[in-house]
């Protein structure tokens, strides 16, 4: 086990220093955004009627005073506070800190996408095997085909289209955001079952943009499998069909569990598109709200969050492979 | 006493051509406590032969036609389900082409062993691992930690021996192996082989041992059945046949193995090359154009495999004297470009 | 004489490779689909805007239903939404068909440089490769476009690539570690063939198949990015497009909720639906069409 | 025309869990390769005549000893001046399958080193469709028909003409010595002996010396006539000489018990009467102070256990007394590396006279 | 949908009847789960007329800017020293606890540190907050300074809760306010950065609990949601009908258009929305209001760039433009044509202008002869092909600057690309991707025509600063204009000086001028900016916004009406006040 301590600390270090690169290139690059929080605020103020002194004022007040010390002196200290988990506090919720807005904003993303990513795998594993079984017949080609179509769609489109169906023909699930906002925040009934129902079309879309993917790997996977000597020798040992479905099963699943973790990451980086079709409090729609305002450290922050998850996924990915195949295991 | 009686079993294939045969009317005995050798060039056949004998033969192929007897089974062509399954690895063991790769690699060779236990619902499967295990042991393998292994674990020899563990651990008392050296160096084919000696002469099997080597298999077979381009050309006891063969292939592919002593130039290749299913000759003689005794009958019809002599089948239409004193016409060719 | 052989072998050579494409694509009528839906738009990209140049607005036939003059209907300015989409092809495709070509190029060379000199290149383009690969590339995208104005296709091309290559440089990569073992590429080294020679004469059509199909494939999720990066409103654009008419169906025309508008929002949806029916459909052939021995099977 | 010098290569494994590993794949191989000369390598699977093929031709590092090629030492040269003196020496690879481009026709694949070579001797080539005539003659050589087979993909071909067009392949650069690496174990029986009659001809004609790697020995002895046999045991050489001498009196017990593996055609041929088998399977992870074979060697004596025996001639009673450490040794000496080395007869005879032989 | 199965029952803890969940949006606030419930946050949860409350609300009348609905305050008087306050009787926060002049005070302060106080010509400058007793509150402005605007402002600012915020505060605040606006500069400078700094912790304060003294209290924000609970202590809670209100975050036009479909909103704030839209909301049950908005868009120019310094092309490009057509598809809603361009929108035209005056305008008809005559005359040349090309001879293109979101203007900018190339000058609209953006290239001259905002009242000098302000290079500084044209703001570059109808003027010393006359008093300044613009042109002025806003009657009736433009221009919060909005 000791290897495999090794094995992992030596991943752990790698991703350290990945997040490291991806700090420091998300620093250097917010800072050579153009345009400045208050500038949008200004904006604002001054359709809200106040003089442009009043409102340069204003900002000037709400967004303290930017800092005059060079680029490097701003980047070492964002380091240091980085170290100790400050990542700063947000320009336009002024002096909120961005830690804050990010772990409220993060299980928005993390159980949808989780959630979303479970349901499309069950369902794409087990289309896979129905389309790698008949891939000879005219529904298992059908049903490849569908598969490589809607892992082709982009997200938004799939967003839009469900949103089209079941919110403006239909009415049967809301457009927006994750809760009634009567129902007491809680283990109430009330509070869950909203909740659930806000989130059955983000998870949805998450899962209908996953599972075609699912299905042409489950797919490949199993007719890969299929082709194994070892299946044809259980077959030629009277091996009995549901033994061999789990032999079929388990070495074709096995490639997969490394794309699950890999696929984690990504939906977690596309995520904004969905969150900002159904208006829904993630972490992408954070992301893109920051951008809208020139909010830096919250830029800066949720853009970090998203990619450690990306390196975490595949740490993960990574260690999953090691401790489920026995042939990299020790 | 046959064990297994193979009667005019043609398989075929389908291809873009239509429905080819990759045996044609093949009839084989494999008798108990015999040890049968098959040899033929690549593509001859050979394993789909065999596969036939347990009636898997994969897609996109079917049996169309022949029956397999065998002893206390009836016809496996005829079984489906759940009996043909009983029967694979019941009666009939089957060690793999491919052996090494014939174990999932993500079981221990013990679970797989319980899983097969189970398909066959054996009752007492303490008693099959403890079988598994001194077969195991009498190979030269250590019982105890092969069970414990993963494949991967194994090297090329172990693994094929654990793939006739598989085959005989349920009692079969036939045992089919396809090319089982296939892949190793001389020291571990010549230690399988060994084996597969032993193995077969304390269990009193009826063995097929498929391979292209003719020198490997004239180490422990009794009888010799050779095959060409789907057909089973001649057979007969192993010493005889290899003594006096009286098919041209059977000659020339005897005198195409190279030796270690004797003279280096007595050796020949054959001319031409195998055929496969779409270049095999429709009508006539299969062997023919790469025949230095061929006629002119041999074009148009097909010769029939006939007993000529007590134990000794052919199917060719030179006389066996004429082959066997090896004065042939005219070469049809030499050199390998046809 | 010399010269006329050469020719007379190139002409030899130019057929079968045209026949094989040829029977490649019958084979199946899914391919041919495929095909005749990419061949379509491509045909929509390169000359749609000769078609209709200008789109003529007209404001007393606002969101004027599907109609003899306007097929899909008019939109929010009394344009004719069936000239958008045909006009707003352009840029899309070409965008896609870029970014993938700059992906794939990208992708090609680090992996095969990576993966046929192995080593110190190898490592230090790998780290890039993990660099590229872990960065989110859409939220890159988002934040670099509010300092980039992806004004001509060739710069949101060189974007969206630029975040794209390193999925395949890996694979490449992995394919030519691989294949450097197999004997050919031994021996064209033995043979004292330059490296230049090997990699693109020898290691690359072995990948050809794998690199068409990303290819193909790459066009989509780059038609998705571009076009949501649109329709969310993330890049300045200065003519009509796909995303753009998502964007202004759905913000300012109110598609979602408006069934005058639905034509509007429904005819760029369909287009980046049916374009990537095609390209799945036609992507079965393309193994075929770079394998010898695929292609050979009657 | 190749000596190689006390070659060694060792591999550093890094397992994915395990730590490093250290595997000797050559411990030490000398040889001398006269020109139109033979030298045979046998040896079970691992013992490292893949490495050593591959050390020849180039394509892998040495990290021991030496290898001079026309009397030049490589390990002077830098990597670019090396890559001329490697270019003499061609490799044909095991598996003919893998050795040829799937995507490319014959015409290509032979092309592009006729070409080349064409480039490097400048204008002798003559025209530009002369290479053209260069790959007939070759092909024509190794016994194809080229205009059947020049516009072929590798895949339209059986394992023989594959295997030809790859020792065609290997002629376009004008070798001196090829290197066969289990140039026929892949291909079928029946066209076996085709090849080993052309490496054998391409000797005798065109004076292309030969390295003939392989686990069977009497394919061995069908190229390597007049040439010496080197038996390779875990990275060294345990004994060596004249390939019949080393056939038909092996003294080293590893020897000895590759031969008694080969296969015997009974009624044909009897077994030699003292056919051996090593005691146990190899395992490479075994390190001894002594002889390399000793875990598995049926006559093993203490001394075996702690002395490491290095390569001998064979004594004075033996029949392969040579000249010594001369250079330029005409006939090779029988050498071996075994303690208690013991003359046997493993291998099968022909039966004197039997029924009828061809 | 979530709204649709809002309960009406609970016990009812206020005065009036209960009325029930009322629905809305707020249009300026993004709500955000998290964000402080704190009105100087520069994202608060805060809502002004439902938790936040001032002393009064603006009424936003042109001709009178201290004309205000009471808020806390129930009655004022200027005097000398400044303005009185008569605060309501019951005035309570929702803790039960009185609003008190401590309150006032702490406010006014914290006004300072947020820049919404301070010695600048617009800013209140306050020497003293003194409790008269029994609700009377003083506020006293520095002696010397006489602004205008003095009693607007103080009512206008937000009024908050002593004992919460005071710990904010620096306790010698009042000290440091003194010598910000003393006569010592140095000393005033270092003490406005002091009042400057202390504004971001008070900007990042977060109350643990919402203490209101409006009708509402703020109960739960979700995301993008707020939940407020009437406030049983409000001084007129009997008055409020609804027991509860939703008020949903703007996250974009078609957003509110979707829950109106729905029938989700009780009312609805000012959305741009195209005709097909309107109908579907109409036809969901909506009622239209409309209320003047001091808004007007056109299309400015970057005078620095040519052509564009040409005042002839300026013209001829007004001529070519049809407003009419560009409004239709722009803005066919909202929108009404601005029939001349003055600076200021149509109705204060009318105020302002009188009838001889308004003649003399120029409407600039669409008249693409008089373009090419004028054209013509500044030395362009049409080619054969029908195309405009500079004196230079290069052919001229305009590209026209648009901001994504802006979804009439992009709308717009279509047609007007349409008709100028029809003229012949190839004209490509480009949207650049977010306002941020917009403002800094548009600062920084990359834009040579892009559209813009201008008229933003209802005061006037507000009005014409927007274009003779800082966007031109001046600041002013207590009626007192300066000009630089280096000035980081300055993109329109219009010259210092006009010359209309013989006379020459500095458009940007009349407008500093404007800022410190009293609306009674403004008419002839306004009638020499509004001929200088409309000669001048630095923007073509092309539909004035019409604030159009929907109310369902579906739960509540008795909303304010067309016409009574005072309250709609407020947020629902100070109709309920009023007694408006009462349950079905
Ligand atoms: N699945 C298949 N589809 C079509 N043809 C097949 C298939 N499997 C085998 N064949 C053909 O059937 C013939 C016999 O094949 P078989 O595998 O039995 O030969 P073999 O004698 O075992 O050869 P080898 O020595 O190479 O194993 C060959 O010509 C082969 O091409
Ligand atoms: N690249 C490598 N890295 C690590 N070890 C290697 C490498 N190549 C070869 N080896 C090891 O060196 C030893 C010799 O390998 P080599 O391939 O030369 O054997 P071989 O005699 O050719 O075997 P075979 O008969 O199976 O081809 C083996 O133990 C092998 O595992
Ligand atoms: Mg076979
Ligand atoms: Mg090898």
């Amino acid at each position: 086990m000791t290897g495999f301590a090794r094995r992992l600390a030596g991943k752990l270090l790698a991703g350290l220093v990945m997040v490291w690169v991806v700090v420091t290139f998300t620093f250097f690059l917010v800072h050579a955004l153009p345009g400045k929080p208050g500038d949008v605020q200004y904006e604002q103020y001054i359709m809200q009627g106040l003089t442009p002194d009043q409102a340069q004022a204003k900002v000037a007040s709400i967004y303290g005073f930017t800092s005059h010390d060079s680029l490097f002196a701003q980047y070492a200290g964002y380091l240091g506070k980085l170290v100790r988990g400050d990542l700063g506090e947000s320009i336009s919720y002024s002096g909120v800190p961005v830690s804050h807005l990010i772990w409220s904003a993060l299980p928005w993303t993390v159980i949808p996408v989780l959630s979303g990513l479970l349901v499309s795998f069950l369902i794409g594993v087990v289309a896979g095997v129905v389309a790698a079984v008949k891939r000879s017949s005219r529904w298992g080609g059908l049903l490849s085909v569908s598969g490589s179509l809607v892992a082709g769609v982009p997200s938004f489109v799939l967003a839009l289209l469900l949103l089209l169906v079941f919110h403006t023909e239909w009415n049967l699930l809301p457009d927006a955001g994750t809760s009634d906002i009567t129902t007491e925040p809680g283990w109430n009934p009330d509070y869950i079952g909203s909740v659930v129902q806000h989130a059955v079309l983000p998870v949805c879309s998450y899962a209908l943009l996953s599972y075609g993917g699912w299905l042409l790997a489950m797919k490949s996977s199993v007719v890969t499998v299929l082709g194994d000597d070892f299946i044809l020798a259980s077959e030629l040992r009277g091996i009995a069909p549901v033994t061999r479905a789990r032999y079929i099963g388990r070495n074709a699943i096995l490639p997969l569990f490394t794309v699950l973790a890999l696929s984690f990451g990504i939906m977690f980086a596309g995520s904004f598109f969905i969150e900002d079709t159904f208006d829904y409090p993630g972490l992408g729609n954070l992301l893109l709200k920051s951008i809208g305002t020139r909010d830096y450290p919250v830029m800066a922050g949720a853009f970090l969050l998203i990619t450690v998850a990306i390196i975490a996924a595949n740490i993960l990915a990574d260690l999953c492979y090691t401790l489920i195949d026995p042939r990299v295991r020790r | 006493m046959s064990e297994v009686q193979v009667r005019g079993l043609t398989v075929e294939y389908q291809t873009s051509a239509g429905w080819l045969p990759a045996v044609a009317g093949a009839s084989l005995d494999l008798r108990a406590g015999e040890i049968t050798g098959l040899v033929g060039e690549s593509g001859s056949g050979k394993s789909t032969l065999a596969l036939s004998l347990l009636n898997a033969v994969p897609a996109p192929g079917r049996i169309a036609a022949g029956s397999i007897e065998v002893a206390g089974v009836g016809d496996v062509v005829r079984l489906t389900g759940r009996q043909l399954r009983k029967v694979r690895g019941g009666e009939l063991g089957y060690v793999f082409q491919a052996s090494q790769n014939s174990l999932n690699p993500l079981k221990t060779i013990g679970k797989q062993l319980l899983d097969l236990g189970r398909s066959h619902e054996v009752s007492d499967l303490r008693a099959l691992i403890a079988r598994a295990k001194d077969l195991a042991n009498r190979m030269g393998l250590d019982g105890d930690r092969v069970l414990d292994s993963y494949q991967h674990e194994l090297s090329g020899g172990m693994r094929q021996r654990v793939g006739i563990v598989f085959a005989l651990v349920l009692n079969a008392k036939v045992l089919i192996l396809d090319e089982p050296t296939t892949a190793l160096d001389m020291l571990s084919q010549a230690s399988v082989l060994d084996i597969v000696r032993k193995v077969h002469d304390e269990n009193q099997l009826s063995t097929l041992i498929i391979t292209h080597d003719i020198g490997a298999i004239s180490e422990i077979a009794d009888r010799l059945a050779v095959m060409y381009g789907g057909r089973i050309v001649e057979d007969g006891p192993l010493l005889d046949v290899l003594r006096r063969p009286t098919h041209p292939y059977t000659k020339a592919l005897i005198g195409a193995t190279a030796r270690i002593t004797g003279d280096v130039d007595a050796a020949r290749p054959l001319p031409g090359r195998p055929p496969d299913l779409t270049t095999v000759a429709r009508v006539g003689c299969v062997f023919r154009e790469r025949c230095p005794f061929a006629v002119a009958a041999c074009a148009d019809t097909e010769p029939p495999l006939e007993a000529w002599e007590a134990g000794r089948r052919r199917a060719c239409h030179v006389e066996p004297s004429t082959v066997l004193a090896g004065q042939p016409g005219t070469p049809a060719a030499v050199g390998e470009p046809a | 004489m010399a010269a006329t052989a050469a020719l007379a072998t190139a002409v030899r050579n130019r057929r079968p490779a045209f026949l094989a494409f040829r029977r490649a694509v019958l084979r199946k009528p899914s391919r041919i689909v495929g095909f005749a839906i990419i061949v379509f738009f491509t045909l929509m990209g390169i000359c749609g805007p000769w078609f209709y140049g200008t789109l003529a607005v007209d404001p007393n036939a606002i969101y004027a239903p599907p109609s003899a003059d306007h097929w899909l209907g008019t939109d929010f300015a009394g344009s004719d939404v069936f000239q958008e989409v045909v006009v707003g092809a352009r840029y899309v495709l070409s965008t896609a068909a870029l970014a993938a070509l700059f992906t794939s190029f990208f992708g090609i060379t680090v992996g095969l440089v990576a993966g046929y000199h192995r080593g110190f290149v190898d490592s230090a383009l790998m780290r890039v490769t993990d660099f590229v690969l872990t960065i989110p590339g859409l939220p890159l995208l988002i934040i670099l476009s509010t300092v980039w104005s992806f004004g001509s296709p060739w710069q949101m091309g060189l974007v969206l690539g630029l975040t794209g290559w390193g999925g395949v440089a890996r694979a490449v990569r992995s394919q030519a570690l691989s294949l450097r073992e197999r004997g050919f590429l031994e021996a064209a080294r033995g043979l004292g063939l330059p490296s230049r020679h090997i990699i693109v004469k020898e290691l690359l059509p072995n990948i050809a198949p794998y690199v068409a199909m990303h290819l193909l494939l790459s066009v989509i999720g780059f038609i998705g990015a571009e076009v949501g990066l649109f329709f969310l409103g993330l890049v300045p654009f200065s003519s009509t497009n796909w995303g753009v008419m998502l964007n202004q169906a759905v913000f300012s025309g109110g598609a979602m909720n408006s069934p005058d508008a639905l034509v509007y929002l429904l005819a760029p949806l369909v287009c980046i639906l049916l374009l990537t029916l095609g390209i799945v459909l036609f992507l079965d052939a393309v193994d075929e069409l770079f394998n010898p021995r695929l292609r050979e099977r009657a | 025309m190749i000596e190689a010098r006390g070659i060694t290569r060792t591999y550093q494994t890094h397992g994915q869990f395990t730590g490093t590993r250290t595997v000797h794949a050559l411990r030490g191989v000398d040889f001398t390769l006269p020109e139109g000369g033979a030298v045979s390598f046998i040896g079970e699977s691992g013992c490292g005549k893949t490495t050593l093929g591959k050390i020849l031709t180039g394509l892998e590092t040495f990290d021991g000893g030496e290898l001079v090629v026309d009397g030049v030492e490589l390990s002077a040269l830098k990597p670019r001046q090396r890559a001329k003196y490697f270019r003499r020496i061609q490799m044909i690879h095991q598996d003919p399958y893998s050795a040829l481009n799937p995507t490319r026709t014959i015409e290509a694949t032979l092309g592009d080193p006729l070409r080349m070579r064409a480039r490097e001797k400048g204008g002798t080539g003559a025209g530009p469709g002369a290479w053209r005539e260069r790959a007939c003659e070759l092909l024509t050589l190794v016994g194809l028909e080229p205009e059947a087979v020049l516009p072929k993909y590798p895949h339209q071909l059986s394992g023989g003409q594959r295997q030809r067009v790859v020792i065609a392949r290997a002629l376009t650069v004008d070798p001196q010595v090829l290197i066969a690496d289990e140039a026929v174990s892949m291909i079928d029986v029946s066209m076996r002996l085709g090849i080993l009659g052309l490496l054998r001809d391409l000797r005798s004609r065109l004076g292309i010396s030969l390295v003939f790697i392989t686990h069977d020995v009497a394919t061995a002895r069908y190229v390597g006539d007049g040439g010496e046999l080197h038996v390779i045991y875990r990275g060294e050489v345990v004994e060596r000489g004249l390939t019949d001498d080393v056939i038909l009196s092996p003294v080293h017990p590893y020897t000895q018990c590759l031969l008694s593996a080969v296969p015997i055609m009974r009624g044909l041929e009897e077994p030699g009467p003292d056919r051996t088998a090593p005691t146990r399977a190899l395992d490479e992870r075994t390190d001894t102070p002594g002889c390399l074979f000793e875990p598995r060697c049926p006559f093993a004596t203490d001394e075996c256990f702690t002395t490491h025996p290095t390569l001998v001639p064979l004594g004075g009673d033996g029949a392969g007394v040579g000249a010594g450490e001369a250079e330029g040794v005409g006939a090779a000496e029988h050498q071996h590396a075994c303690l208690n080395p013991a003359a046997r007869r493993v291998v099968g005879v022909e039966v004197g006279a039997g029924a009828a032989g061809p | 949908s979530s709204s649709s199965k809002k309960s009406n029952g609970g016990t009812s803890s206020g005065g009036a009847k209960d009325g029930g969940v009322y629905t809305s949006i707020d249009a300026n606030n993004q709500i955000t789960a998290g964000a402080p419930m704190n009105p100087f946050n520069a994202a608060p949860n805060m809502f002004l007329g439902y938790n936040q409350m001032s002393l009064g609300f603006d009424k936003k009348n042109p001709s009178d800017p201290n004309d205000f609905f009471p808020g806390l305050a129930a009655s004022w008087t200027a005097s000398d020293a400044g303005l009185t306050v008569q605060l309501q009787p019951n005035a309570k926060w929702s803790d039960g606890t009185p609003v008190t002049a401590a309150d006032i005070k702490t406010s006014l302060a914290i006004a300072y540190t947020q820049g919404t106080a301070g010695p600048a010509a617009g800013n209140f400058e306050i020497s003293d907050v003194k409790d008269l007793g029994g609700g009377k509150v003083e506020i006293d402005e520095v002696p010397g300074v006489k602004n205008l605007y003095f009693q607007r402002l103080v009512l206008s600012a937000t009024i908050v809760n002593d004992k919460v915020y005071s710990g904010q505060l620096p306790a010698d605040v009042w000290t440091t306010i003194a010598a910000a606006q003393g006569s010592d500069a140095a000393a005033a400078k270092s003490a406005a950065d002091k009042l400057t700094a202390a504004g971001k912790p008070i900007a990042a304060f977060a109350p643990a609990k919402d203490i209101s003294a409006g009708p509402f209290v703020l109960t739960r924000v979700g995301p993008g949601e707020a939940l407020l609970d009437r406030n049983p202590n409000f001084f007129a809670v009997s008055k409020v009908s609804p027991k509860q209100v939703i008020l949903r975050h703007y996250s974009g036009n078609q957003q509110i258009w979707g829950y109106m479909n729905n029938g989700e909103l009780d009312s609805a704030p000012y959305t741009a929305m195209p005709t097909n839209i309107l109908d579907q909301v109409l036809k969901a049950g909506y009622t239209r209001v409309d209320a003047p908005s001091y808004v007007s868009a056109s299309i400015a120019f970057n005078e620095k760039q040519a052509p564009y310094d040409k005042t002839a092309v300026r013209q001829a490009l007004a001529y070519v433009i049809d407003r009419e057509a560009v409004t239709k598809v722009g803005e066919p809603v909202g929108g009404m044509t601005t029939p001349y361009t003055t600076g200021l929108i149509h109705s204060q035209t009318d105020t302002f202008l009188s009838d001889d005056q308004k003649a003399a305008l120029n409407a600039y008809k669409p008249d693409t002869a008089k373009a090419a005559t004028l054209l013509q005359g500044a030395g362009f040349t049409k080619d054969g092909s029908g195309q405009w090309h500079l004196p230079d001879g290069t052919q001229w293109t305009i590209t026209l600057q648009t901001v994504n979101g802006f979804s009439d203007w992009i709308s717009a900018s279509t047609i007007v690309a349409n008709e100028l190339t029809a003229f012949g000058i190839k004209t490509t609209p480009a949207v650049t991707a977010d306002f941020a953006t917009y403002q800094k290239e548009m600062a920084a001259g990359k834009y040579a025509v892009g559209w813009w905002l201008v008229a933003l009242g209802p005061q006037t000098d507000k009005a014409y600063n927007r274009i003779y302000g800082s966007a031109d290079g001046y600041t002013v500084k207590n009626g007192q204009a300066t000009h630089s044209d280096t000035s980081p703001a300055n993109w329109q570059h219009t010259p210092a000086t006009y010359t209309v109808n013989g006379q020459s003027i500095d458009p940007g010393q009349l407008t500093a001028q404007l800022s410190v006359t009293p609306v009674s008093d403004q008419k002839p300044i306004i009638a020499q900016l509004a001929a200088a613009t409309n000669q001048e042109l630095p923007m073509i002025q092309i539909w004035d916004y019409t604030k159009v806003g929907f109310y369902n009657e579906k739960h509540f009736t008795n909303f304010p009406k067309s016409g009574q433009d005072a309250l709609l221009l407020n947020p629902p919060g100070v109709w309920m006040m009023q007694g408006f909005v009462q349950a079905k």
